[in-house]
């Protein structure tokens, strides 16, 4: 009976303990340095030689980031990334944990088809998205426009130098509010049930129960869904690069910084600048999302 | 080399008679092109004018041996990007590319433009003097050209006999119009004023006598701020501040719109558009009529060119000799280059089909009946052909395009988006090496 | 059966000692519970025998085959998880069929010793079902079963019962009891509750901080615990401790009167111990030592008391379940000074245990 | 549940049911827009598309005539480039999953030298801008030739980090250790165990992460506009694009903006089937990550 155990294994590959987490993370580990890891270090090397077209290619040391922490074309970007987030981030949260908050208080119809309508969306790809926001904002096929030329009154503008950058914005909430409404949906779901019914047998609204009970629960979520949202509006490149025809006067070729490093890199052919441009740009958005780590947390000590 | 590519020449021409009897096959094995055509080649090639697919096949039919595959990479900016990048990767370059007028120079500079001057100094004769300027130095020849865009002027014949305009003959009197216009008609415009689109800003500046650029060797002479820009840019400054000129970004479907639906009255623009409207269109057809270009002083012939392309072959090519046979052959063969014309619609290069009355007086019912190519024949032999381009014309063009959108955006005026670029370019131009003049 | 035999077995977790050098020898078809408090590292140790964590330090040995280094698979152990561990997705036949199946057994064999197992727990109704379609106490059968099955040298059980509920708990102890009775296995289980420890084990082993306190069949503990630790975590209710002091010959209890020693080890007593089944209530004024009672519990078959002792904590007495003690009474406490424990400053106890 | 049934038939309790299922209504209206304009162009005819009210059908249906304009304009290119884009996305879908799931779960259950390294690493690849990879994923692609190859799509999009972080909170949510170590005492390897135990429990994770980086292949534009250069290997992003190109730029091709409308719609429709389809995992793996994130 002893002999049960360990001997009858039929010649099936044994992977032990020790071995299998290294097993277990080769293929994705294999891939992530072959397509994350190389080329970063690929990239950072390009950063620290200068490529010109006369006079061939040196080692230039830091002196392309020395350039680029004095380069109006990457801080207007940035600035200007900073007041697009400041806009987007919190109209495209608010309206999603408002969402959140109402379809998960069950005092609404057809809960499931709106759950799932929002998300839509987000399967949409934002090529399309662009070309499709395009034409509903073109003020003579636009159907606003059109709607505001029956009715005569002033054609709406978005695409004026006042105005794009909420239009852009606009995209990226209609992209990505169901999204993140799915998630806070999902961690309003696991929040028990018998706190709502402590909270009414405390004589708590429902709405007091929204705002007071559920919402603090949920915060970990809201500053993970807000970490994610500031790395992605810092990336901000599809909407803008797409929209550029429609507006090119007011998109130019540095709107946003990776806008910029794309330019810089196709058709300036200044790779190592671009390379440079880019990893400036990752340390600001590490640097904006460990700021506001820090921030959430000292407001949740 | 000298004696070698006269007989080749003389062969070639033989060649070609022989083909067009039907002799092809036979005559292939007995030529001087023997290697060239014995040997089962495949030659790539990039372009995005659509159906250049017809015209390679036209060619293979005459060589058998050499089939040629056609392939869109993208269309114009990314075009370019993409032989950027494969010159960067060192890997992935076509062996022959579509290439326009003003990016042969930055192409040249790079070094990947290969000397097709043994295949196409023979038929160089053919071609508007200008357009194979535009392609060779000396004996050297870097691409062939096939279309070309002499410029013109294409109006709104009802709405200019509505508001009792006259053609402007020059650009003072186009200016009068369109204040005229804007007072009389507000909501319509003489025309848009397309700062979005840098080859059109070349153009128009090309005509008006700017000369931004001239390269020898590492020296670099940029004078992009000289006086007929400012001259110019004050031209049109005072056209936007009455509000007389439309500002829209050109190429959008709405600006598209705005023509047809005679928004805009008249658009300052190259041979190739006549037809590229008609495509378009539906409600404006029968109101356009083209004339001449508006001339800076009266009575004057000079015109200039926007667009065109020609066909380059890339000195990375394994068949440097197919791929020149190849590109000669899509320019100069009467065959292939009337179908650039009455296929695709492009404005042709060479002197016979220009000098054919036949192809270029057809009347056109969507200009009202007119024989529209005529005006832009004409145009076509005034084309001043001194312009040079920057051997780094897509940054000038990408930096034009921001600074003078800045500057209808509010940023300054015109005249200030002209310092601002020559500052920038030759910032630029220092950085990449070239001793600026 | 298997002996398992643990030689100076250490385990740390980065730099944290969790077991701090262990020796202890389990016997064929021994009984064996681990007990101590949370954190007393019992649930490592056993984890460390069935080869789920790597030794630190020491060699484990099975039948005398040292199996320090090999992985679970090989030790042939069987256990048995608190969370019962059963693989939802499969039905119970899986679950109790997985471990053969791997090993490679002819499917008629599995099917015939399951059916067997199914028919020795009563879960030969269940078979086809997934483990959620159970009831707590089914799930626990049906963990049991799957160790069973496998027919392995030991059993290792870790505090299987504690997601029981109080009643279940007791039917699956003597079921518990009952398997090791018929089966006759070694087996290895860990409990912090010392209830269970008392009522299954051959052999307890009390841990804390990592290190055995003692070994010994239950009554042992309870009887003659090693330390301070010992005699209070086995018992219930637990051992009134009193201060004390060994004063010219005899010990002095509360600051109070001297008994008599008896035979000890040692004279640096600071601690007495005695359980509250060897106290007696008498009338106030009379006994060793005197308080009020604070509180009376009637449980029924016994009373509770819970009497104030000044310069000391509560002590609790068992007393007759008809006793008339009441609230703000009076009462003077006695116990005969042969079961009193005695202890040294550093919690060892100071009396000899019979014999020695 | 208790309190909701006991109020659900008071007034107040049908009032504001009535008025929240407005606010949704609203923004729900926002959210089909645009995908309501695009069912609408896609019925038009080219002309119609510029001379009709945007957002409501024309009197001349054109949609069967733009879906086989759609699939027969040079060559019927468009079904190679859906057949494309289906197989890029599946194949970084069903891979970015798998690698993903596989890296999640030895982050979660296992402790080995380099782990909190290489999981930072991970967590920090999110903040790396795309523009930054695909340039230098291009030179070194172009090096090993897999420049313009199915290849150069595929294998970028088989990282996909975030997939990583997912799997790891949802196997330290969904996966007790004990039912693993069950799997180790029963004598199972770690492979065995994987695939037998561990996965079946995995699978709302699993198909989380698939979708989602399904959708991310789907949806992707720059790294193939970079990667690709024939049409044959192009998926609709580019190719669509491309063709809006040359819609706009005249070329002969106006004709096309209808054309780009229906294949806009046809692109949408089978990632919006497969958000259907799916949604019973993806929503389940989303909540795990998000409550635990």
């Amino acid at each position: 009976m002893p002999d049960a155990v360990a001997t009858r294994r039929r010649g099936r590959v044994y992977v032990t303990k020790s071995v299998a987490p290294y097993l277990f993370l080769l293929p994705f580990m294999a891939l992530f340095i072959a397509f994350l890891i190389a080329p970063l270090c690929y990239a950072f090397g390009l950063s620290l030689f200068k490529t010109t077209m006369v006079a061939g290619t040196q080692f230039v040391g830091a002196a392309n980031y020395l350039k680029v922490f004095t380069d109006p074309s990457f801080w207007d970007g940035v600035v200007l990334l900073f007041k697009f987030g400041l806009m987007q981030i919190p109209i495209m949260l608010g309206l999603a944990l408002l969402y959140a908050l109402i379809l998960d208080s069950g005092r609404v119809y057809g809960r499931n088809f709106f759950r799932i309508a929002f998300f839509i969306p987000y399967a949409v790809p934002s090529v399309i998205a662009a070309l499709l926001w395009g034409y509903l904002y073109g003020p003579s096929f636009g159907p606003f426009g059109q709607l505001a030329e029956f009715f005569h009154l002033p054609k709406p503008q978005f695409l004026l130098d006042g105005t794009i950058l909420g239009s852009i914005a606009n995209i990226a909430v209609w992209e990505f509010m169901g999204y993140n409404l799915i998630i806070y949906f999902a961690a309003l779901q696991a929040i028990p049930q018998d706190l709502e019914e402590a909270s009414s047998v405390d004589g708590a609204t429902g709405l007091q129960y929204a705002l007071r009970i559920k919402l603090p629960l949920i915060m970990p979520t809201v500053i993970v869904t807000i970490i994610f949202s500031i790395i992605g509006t810092l990336q901000l490149f599809s909407e803008p690069y797409l929209m550029r025809n429609l507006a090119p006067g007011i998109i130019n070729s540095h709107y946003t910084p990776n806008f910029y490093a794309y330019t810089l890199a196709f058709t300036n052919q200044q790779y190592n600048y671009s390379a440079a441009v880019s990893f400036v740009l990752g340390g600001v958005v590490a640097v904006v999302s460990y700021v506001f780590m820090l921030l959430a947390n000292r407001r949740a000590a | 080399m000298e004696k070698d590519s006269k007989r080749m020449t003389l062969d070639r021409r033989q060649f070609m008679q022989a083909a067009g009897a039907g002799l092809a096959a036979t005559a292939v094995a007995g030529l001087p092109f023997a290697a060239v055509a014995q040997d089962k080649v495949e030659l790539l090639l990039w372009a995005w004018t659509p159906d250049t697919q017809v015209q390679a096949d036209m060619f293979t039919k005459k060589y058998p041996n050499i089939s040629v595959k056609v392939e869109n990479v993208g269309q114009g900016g990314p075009h370019y990007v993409k032989l950027r990048n494969a010159i960067q990767a060192g890997t992935g370059l076509p062996d022959l590319a579509q290439m326009e007028f003003n990016s042969i120079p930055s192409f040249k500079q790079l070094g990947v433009l290969a000397d097709l001057g043994a295949a196409a100094n023979p038929v160089k004769d053919q071609f508007i003097d200008w357009t194979w300027k535009a392609v060779s130095d000396g004996d050297k020849v870097y691409g062939i050209p096939w279309d070309s865009g002499p410029m013109g002027l294409l109006y709104r014949n009802d709405v200019f006999e509505k508001n009792k305009i006259e053609i402007p003959g020059t650009w003072d009197a186009y200016s009068e119009a369109s204040l005229k216009l804007a007072t009389d008609a507000p909501g319509t415009y003489m025309s848009n004023f397309g700062v979005s689109d840098a080859g059109w800003v070349a153009a128009v500046l090309w005509q008006a006598g700017w000369r931004p650029f001239h390269t020898e060797g590492t020296d670099i002479q940029i004078k992009l701020n000289d006086d007929i820009a400012k001259k110019w840019a004050g031209y049109w400054q005072k056209l936007i501040d009455a509000k007389a000129v439309d500002t829209k970004p050109m190429w959008t479907t709405e600006w598209f719109a705005a023509l047809d639906d005679g928004v805009h009255a008249s658009w300052v623009t190259a041979a190739w558009a006549p037809v590229l409207m008609q495509n378009s269109m539906k409600k404006s057809v029968g109101l356009w009529r083209a004339a001449p270009m508006p001339q800076w002083t009266a009575g004057g012939t000079v015109t200039s060119n926007w667009g065109g392309s020609t066909f380059a072959a890339m000195t990375t090519t394994p068949h440097p000799e197919e791929a020149a046979l190849f590109a000669t052959f899509m320019g100069s063969d009467p065959e292939a280059a009337a179908l650039w014309n009455s296929k695709q619609f492009l404005f042709p290069v060479l002197k016979s089909l220009i000098d054919d009355k036949a192809l270029m007086g057809a009347p056109n019912a969507f200009y009202g009946g007119q024989a529209v190519n005529e005006v832009f024949v004409v145009s076509e032999n005034q084309v001043d052909p001194s312009f040079e381009f920057a051997p780094f014309q897509d940054f000038v063009n990408q930096t034009m395009q921001d600074e003078m959108s800045a500057s209808i955006a509010g940023t300054g005026t015109l005249a200030d988006a002209f310092d601002r670029l020559q500052d920038k370019v030759v910032a630029y131009a220092t950085d990449q090496g070239y001793t600026v003049s | 059966m298997a002996v398992i035999e643990l030689k100076g077995v250490e385990k740390s977790f980065g730099s944290v000692k969790v077991i701090r050098g262990v020796d202890l020898k389990v016997e064929h078809g021994e009984f064996v519970v681990f007990v101590g408090p949370s954190g007393s590292g019992k649930s490592t140790l056993l984890r460390l025998v069935a080869g789920l964590e790597e030794t630190s330090g020491g060699t484990i040995l099975i039948d005398g085959r040292d199996v320090t280094n090999l992985g679970p698979a090989e030790r042939e152990l069987a256990m048995v998880f608190q969370s019962y561990a059963l693989y939802p997705h499969k039905t119970i036949r899986g679950n109790m069929s997985f471990g053969l199946e791997v090993a490679g057994f002819p499917k008629d064999e599995i099917r015939q010793r399951v059916d067997e197992v199914a028919r020795l727990l009563q879960l030969s109704d269940y078979l086809e079902r997934k483990p959620r379609e159970l009831s707590g106490g089914q799930r626990q059968r049906v963990a049991i079963g799957r160790a069973i099955v496998r027919e392995p040298v030991a059993f290792m059980f870790d505090e299987p019962l504690s997601n029981l509920d109080a009643g279940l708990r007791v039917d699956m102890r003597i079921e518990i009891t009952k398997l090791h009775q018929r089966l006759g296995a070694t087996m290895i289980y860990v409990t912090h509750d010392q209830v269970e420890a008392m009522t299954l084990a051959d052999r307890i082993v009390v841990l804390d901080k990592g290190i055995i306190q003692q070994t010994g069949s239950p009554l042992e503990l309870y009887e003659h615990p090693a330390n301070l630790f010992v005699a209070q975590f086995i018992g219930s209710p637990k051992m009134n401790v009193l201060p004390a002091a060994f004063k010219e010959g005899r010990i002095s209890i509360n600051g109070g009167v001297g008994i008599e020693a008896g035979k000890m080890t040692g004279t640096d007593v600071a601690n007495v111990g005695i359980r509250p089944d060897d106290i007696e209530i008498s009338p106030d004024g009379t006994g060793l030592i005197h308080g009020k009672v604070d509180v009376v519990e009637r449980l029924g078959s016994d009373t509770f008391a819970y009497v104030a002792v000044p310069g000391a904590h509560a002590v609790t007495v068992r007393a007759p379940r008809d006793s008339a003690v009441a609230i703000g009474q009076d009462v003077g406490l006695t116990f005969r000074p042969e079961r009193l424990q005695i202890f040294a400053v550093d919690g060892t106890s100071l009396r000899l245990r019979p014999g020695v | 549940m208790a309190i909701v049934s006991k109020t659900a038939n008071s007034a107040s309790f049908r009032n504001s049911r009535r008025w929240l299922t407005v606010a949704l209504a609203l923004y729900f209206i926002y959210t089909f827009i645009p995908i309501f304009y695009v069912i609408v162009s896609s019925t038009k005819s080219n002309a119609d598309l510029f001379g009709t009210f945007g957002l409501w059908f024309s009197g001349d249906f054109h949609f069967w005539q733009n879906l086989q304009d759609l699939f027969t304009y040079q060559d019927g290119i468009f079904s190679r480039w859906l057949l494309n884009t289906i197989l890029y996305s599946v194949v970084s879908g069903v891979g970015a999953a798998l690698f993903a799931t596989f890296a999640g779960y030895a982050f979660s259950k296992f402790e080995f030298v380099g782990k909190k390294l290489s999981f930072a690493l991970v967590l920090g690849a999110v903040m790396i801008p795309q523009t930054a990879l695909v340039i230098p994923i291009f030179l070194l692609l172009s090096k090993v030739g897999l420049v313009n190859t199915p290849w150069a799509v595929i294998l970028p999009s088989l990282v996909f980090p975030p997939g990583v972080f997912l799997m790891k909170v949802y196997a330290d949510d969904a996966l007790s250790n004990e039912l693993i170590e069950a799997g180790r005492v029963d004598g199972a390897g770690e492979v065995h165990i994987f695939f037998n135990i561990a996965f079946r429990l995995l699978t709302p994770g699993f198909a989380t992460v698939l979708i989602l980086a399904f959708v991310a292949t789907w949806n992707n534009y720059f790294l193939p506009l970079v990667l690709l250069n024939s049409s044959d290997n192009f998926p609709v992003t580019v190719g669509l694009s491309q063709w809006y190109a040359l819609a706009t730029s005249g070329s002969g091709g106006a004709v096309l903006f209808s054309i780009v409308m229906a294949g806009s719609l046809v692109s949408i429709v089978p990632v919006i089937a497969a958000f259907l389809i799916m949604q019973r995992y993806w929503q389940g793996g989303l909540g795990a990550g998000g409550v635990k994130a």
